[in-house]
């Protein structure tokens, strides 16, 4: 089968991710999509419109009200040699199909050596005043699920890339894409080589000696908007975005705080136990004597997310509040 | 092979199961019914056509029409009473509203002064309810969740008048067991309250499905699950959601009275619900009802998912309008005449009209996000 | 109301349903069949009694029995073949014997040598996989996970052979979906192998039951689904667990084919399960099949749950053990005698003992905390 | 109703329990108790043996196999009057019953102000061999789920003391008891006051100038013993106990940590974003400049529990590796 690539300019996210889903599927016979509403309707975003003319109804599924369901027939499907990859309509319906996925899925391989080849694909986040059950980002539970590996791209380019990865990678791979990013987001594809695993990636996507950011998904460009801001400041904000959460890529923050000495992680995800923690506490573990402050975490309150705009609005990490964030930690 | 139970309805077809006939204890006050039951749905309707219209002008951003589940909502919310607990879903506007509200006092002349009401309604103040409903809707600070949270996302308790209302959490199938909850609260405290709760059929294939009327039934709780069966779930026919011939059939799987009812006929569906009822207080359990209703909106308004459901179908589903239908009715039987209907329509439209944009001109609520997520 | 199907079960009084005949397409070869039965269940059950006796003197902690299991189990694997998928639970050693074990190579006098076996015999090593089992078992380094899962949980494939053994997971139902879909890849790749998969009558309680079978269903899946009904989950009677009058019944509601049967018979059972493969095999969907059988021991080794069983339904599953019926089924015929019966027990007891004991002296694993959680 | 407290020396942490539920369900008749095999046979663990006969079926519920069902059901009447106190045969299986725990349950408050007085019992935890299954500590995903009070006692007051508190609570409450406790612990119940909320506790259960550890349940005892060991070596360990995680008192954590200038965090839980990571973060946010090393965590690795107990042991944090854990904390 041909392993075509999309090379384009300016392309929206979530084009991105219909590019990827439609070039691996056309690749490998094996690739499947299970999901509500996929095939005729093409999804709730429409990521998969036109899919099931082309790859015809087995491989393209629209599938019963029952996440549970649908995730154990595709880890069963992929223990024997399919490649599902499965949309949740919001991410927050995962909650639905969590047994099957942290405790079926997630630990096969270390019970069994077979391998699940299964990608879950998640439309999450918030910032368009959806409330408490359409906007949600819940990727700290699957972090703290051995077995699962996590992808929350913040680029167009990453997008396409990781998720052809994903399908590729033998694992369980959640795949969080930022609802809000969909068609806002645009890059260049430019053909980057597509590895056939997920593997860990903490990209520099704006250099600077003051402090280190890190963040991914939406947050990631609520950082760089930032970091202009700073910069007319004088102060230069080394921005360091992580589209793969698990498994984590852990030099490049390390190297970049012996410069900065000075480091503040920025997620959407409430607060206590988020993947904000993970990171101080490694952070603090290797790098403490690098540190000239604390690790400042900018995050959701642990709330639930409120249906008004103001409301959420207040909630979610702003441009001047990661500013002012910054600011105390450069300070302390 | 186990036995198809005999009644299996017709597939899904455009068109309705055919109409059953009143109930006979209806049947002298049928008149009465069919008014009380028409003022309801014709208040529900323009209750969806003023929130559908401010979507199409972009002052509301996400509206889930309940337009074709009137009857179904009306008649089944007509069943119950104070101390029993409503729990709603995404188009049951007609049962909320049917509920909270004692339509005569809003709108006097409505009803003949010697019509009795099926049911003795709730007290309370009618009209601050209903503000606070489209206060809600349009995420204002007088909402009943102040606008933290959508729509129907709601609960509503006025214990001083018997009103029990709790209402969805957008993950389909999580409320059907927190309904049979409700209705063990009644078991527990030994009084003979009931609970009722709406589902799609698209959600009938969740497991909390299965395990909260597998339980209640086990329980023997006094609960009412209806199906408003719209044989669309989004864009999901239900070919692909189930294989059996109804729904109602899952009934006996859990060893519970089961009923399949043309949803579009509030006579039908009401004594199906009086039925119900009185077997839940009678300490007789749990039944499943299988409304059927028509699919007329798309799954949410701007979307595109009616564009799959075929043309026939649709045809069919329009004609059979449960509003066209009652009040065809209506006035064949010579209850009352078309002139009479359309006065009662301007007069709810007008109503619907004045608390919306009364709501519309509240306060959205002030940056809280201290707000408190667990009980002091 | 739905009506109730016609054949429902009689109620959980200690006999199991009226033994049916052996099937037609048996007949001519029914000594035989109840031969190969027999000397599987015979394995099976000395393989339970010698982890029963391992527990008693503590050299084992923990031992679900599937004494009472063994005629349900391996008629049901009697059906299957090469490429077919088996995804078994807690009481299924006699699904697993059956499929990867060719007891003829093991005890070689055990059959005439002219007996024609109901399934061609998958190929390997039988000897090597029982005694891999056994060091799975004992959480032996050799054992199937190494030493990393507990008894039944593990998988084991040999594709050279088309061997497919999916094992269990603790959360109860969570494998009827994994099964489906083991049953699903059947149907991506148009072969026309099968999935079957078991569960215990307490299990059909969970969401999974529900979700798994509804979509098996719709999307017509090669799947056969076995409810091994021994009338208590733990220490819960199915009064407590459900009010239908036979799960079968359930597979109405999802628009498949259901069956009850008596589990103690093999016979019965191996031919409803040849009609479910049949079925699945020729694209014709999936099967529910409801097979009662006897509680005979209490839920796991040691506890005391078979208190909660009443003394007359205890009773009852102890006169109706499978293997008495067999036996006295097979003497009263004129198949064997008493004497040989004998001789089968005490050469699949040595058997047994044997492995189990090699199995012992094998190497249990060494600390390994950074096996991989990841395919590499 | 009477409000009587048992007073009784050297109680077994498992019996703990079973008074704590038998006084408050004398105490309060809107209490009642849902579970697996709960009624006749007293449970899993027998520690409602004897219920059935004291309190009836209507108030002694054993339920289906249905995890979700149950939690739902149980909320439904906690928001209408009753107090249900559901058993998890084992806390791995809350897996099943996850989504009506976290969106419905635990957001319940916040969305409607109608409050959901539910306790969920979890025995938890490994060290008996019993596999990937039933030896799970999942605390995290539930401290990561606003609107949930988590508890973790460790010691048989603490347990009887907080299950009372945890069925006044208005608040779903997740109780996680530990199996290897059960029949191992044992403490005097005292009598001591009994709150009508769960509110944080961060108790000194030894104190020592030299390092800061902090624990919960089964772990607390290891620790304890590891300090002796360190004692034995001339250096002093202050071993605070967290028997509720949820609300946190953190207070006591940095006044300790102030003297001691070293902390080091046990848990039985896996890793990553466990709430270790929350803890370190925390600490090194408000303390780092009483820091005189890094915040050590000794936890569970990222993996799933072994069968074989001599795999799991290895895994488990033990009282060598404990004590190595914080010699390597003390001499960074
Ligand atoms: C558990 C869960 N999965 C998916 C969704 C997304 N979703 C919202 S409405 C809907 C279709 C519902 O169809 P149906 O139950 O038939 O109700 P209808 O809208 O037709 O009245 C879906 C899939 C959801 N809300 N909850
Ligand atoms: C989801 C889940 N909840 C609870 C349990 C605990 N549990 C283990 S076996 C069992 C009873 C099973 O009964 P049944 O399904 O009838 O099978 P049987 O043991 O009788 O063969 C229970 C409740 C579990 N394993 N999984
Ligand atoms: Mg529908
Ligand atoms: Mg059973």
């Amino acid at each position: 089968m041909p392993n075509e690539m999309t090379i384009e300019e300016n392309v929206l996210y979530i084009e991105a991710l219909s590019h990827a889903l439609r070039d691996e599927m056309r690749h490998d016979p094996s690739v499947m999509l299970m999901g509500q509403d996929i095939a005729g309707h093409g999804g709730a975003f429409k990521i998969t419109k036109g899919f099931l003319d082309e790859f015809g109804p087995q491989r393209v599924r629209n599938t019963p009200i029952a996440e549970s369901g649908t995730i154990g027939i595709a880890t069963g499907a992929a223990i024997l040699g399919q490649r599902p990859v499965i949309e949740m309509q919001f991410a927050d319906f995962i909650s639905c199909g969590f047994n099957q996925l942290v405790n079926v899925a997630a630990k096969m391989y270390w019970r069994t050596e077979c391998s699940v080849p299964l990608v879950i694909r998640m439309p999450g986040g918030g910032g368009m005043g959806a409330g408490a059950f359409h906007s949600q980002n819940v990727e700290s539970w699957f972090l703290h699920s051995p077995g699962l590996k996590v992808v929350a791209p913040a680029f167009s380019d990453d997008a396409y890339r990781l998720l052809r990865s994903a399908i590729k990678d033998p694992n369980p791979v959640i795949y969080f894409e930022h609802k809000f990013l969909y068609r806002r987001e645009r890059t260049d594809l430019k053909g980057t080589e597509i590895g056939d695993r997920v593997v860990g990636e903490a990209n520099v996507r704006r250099s600077g000696q003051h402090l280190t950011s890190i963040s991914w998904g939406w947050m990631t460009h609520r950082v760089l908007e930032a970091a202009e801001i700073m910069a007319a400041e004088g102060i230069e904000i080394e921005v360091i975005d992580l589209p793969v959460l698990s498994p984590l890529d852990l030099d490049p923050i390390l190297q970049s705080i012996e410069k900065t000495e000075h480091v503040a992680i920025t997620h959407e995800a409430t607060r206590t136990c988020g993947f904000g923690a993970e990171l101080a506490a490694r952070i603090s573990d290797e790098a403490i004597w690098n540190l000239d402050g604390p690790v400042r975490r900018i995050t959701y309150p642990d709330s639930p997310s409120p249906f008004n705009k103001k409301l959420e609005a207040d909630r979610i990490p702003s441009v001047d509040v990661i500013c002012d964030g910054w600011r105390q930690a450069l300070q302390s | 092979m186990m036995d198809q139970p005999a009644n299996s309805s017709p597939s899904n077809t455009g068109a309705p199961p055919e109409v059953s006939p009143a109930a006979a204890w209806l049947d002298t006050g049928s008149d009465h019914a069919l008014r009380e039951m028409h003022a309801y749905m014709r208040l529900t309707r323009e209750w969806d056509l003023r929130y559908e219209k401010m979507f199409k002008t972009g002052a509301l951003s996400k509206w889930y029409s309940s337009v074709g589940n009137e009857a179904a909502t009306v008649a089944a919310a007509s069943a119950i009473e104070k101390g029993d607990a409503l729990v709603s879903l995404h188009r049951d506007a007609g049962a909320i509203l049917r509920h909270y509200v004692n339509i005569e006092t809003l709108i006097p002349e409505i009803f003949p002064s010697n019509m009795n009401l099926i049911r003795q309604p709730l007290g309370g103040d009618s009209r601050e309810r209903l503000f606070r409903l489209a206060c809600q809707m349009l995420g204002r600070q007088h909402g009943y969740s102040a606008g933290h949270e959508r729509s129907y996302h709601y609960n509503h308790m006025e214990p001083e008048h018997g009103l029990i209302h709790i209402g969805m959490i957008s993950h389909l199938g999580s409320m059907i067991p927190v309904a049979a909850g409700a209705a063990l609260s009644f078991q527990q405290q030994k009084s003979d309250r009931v609970a009722i709760n709406f589902i799609g059929e698209g959600a009938t294939s969740t497991g909390d499905f299965h395990e909260g009327l597998n339980i209640a039934s086990v329980w023997k709780l006094p609960f009412i699950l209806i199906i408003e069966n719209n044989h669309w779930a989004f864009s999901t026919p239900t070919s692909q959601q189930y294989a059996c011939d109804n729904l109602a059939s899952r009934a006996i799987g859990y060893g519970m009275a089961g009923v399949e009812v043309d949803g579009n006929d509030p006579i039908a569906m009401h004594q199906v619900m009086q039925e119900a009822v009185q077997r839940a207080r009678s300490g007789e359990g749990p039944t499943l009802v299988e409304a059927h209703v028509g699919r007329h909106r798309g799954h949410s308004e701007g979307d595109d998912s009616l564009d799959q459901v075929p043309g026939d179908e649709l045809r069919g589903y329009l004609e059979n309008d449960p509003m066209d239908l009652i009040e065809t009715r209506m006035v064949n039987s010579g209850i009352v005449s078309r002139a009479w209907l359309e006065e009662i329509r301007e007069k709810c439209a007008a109503l619907i009209m004045e608390v919306v944009d009364e709501a519309m001109s509240m306060p959205e609520p002030e940056p809280n996000s201290d707000r408190s997520i667990h009980a002091e």
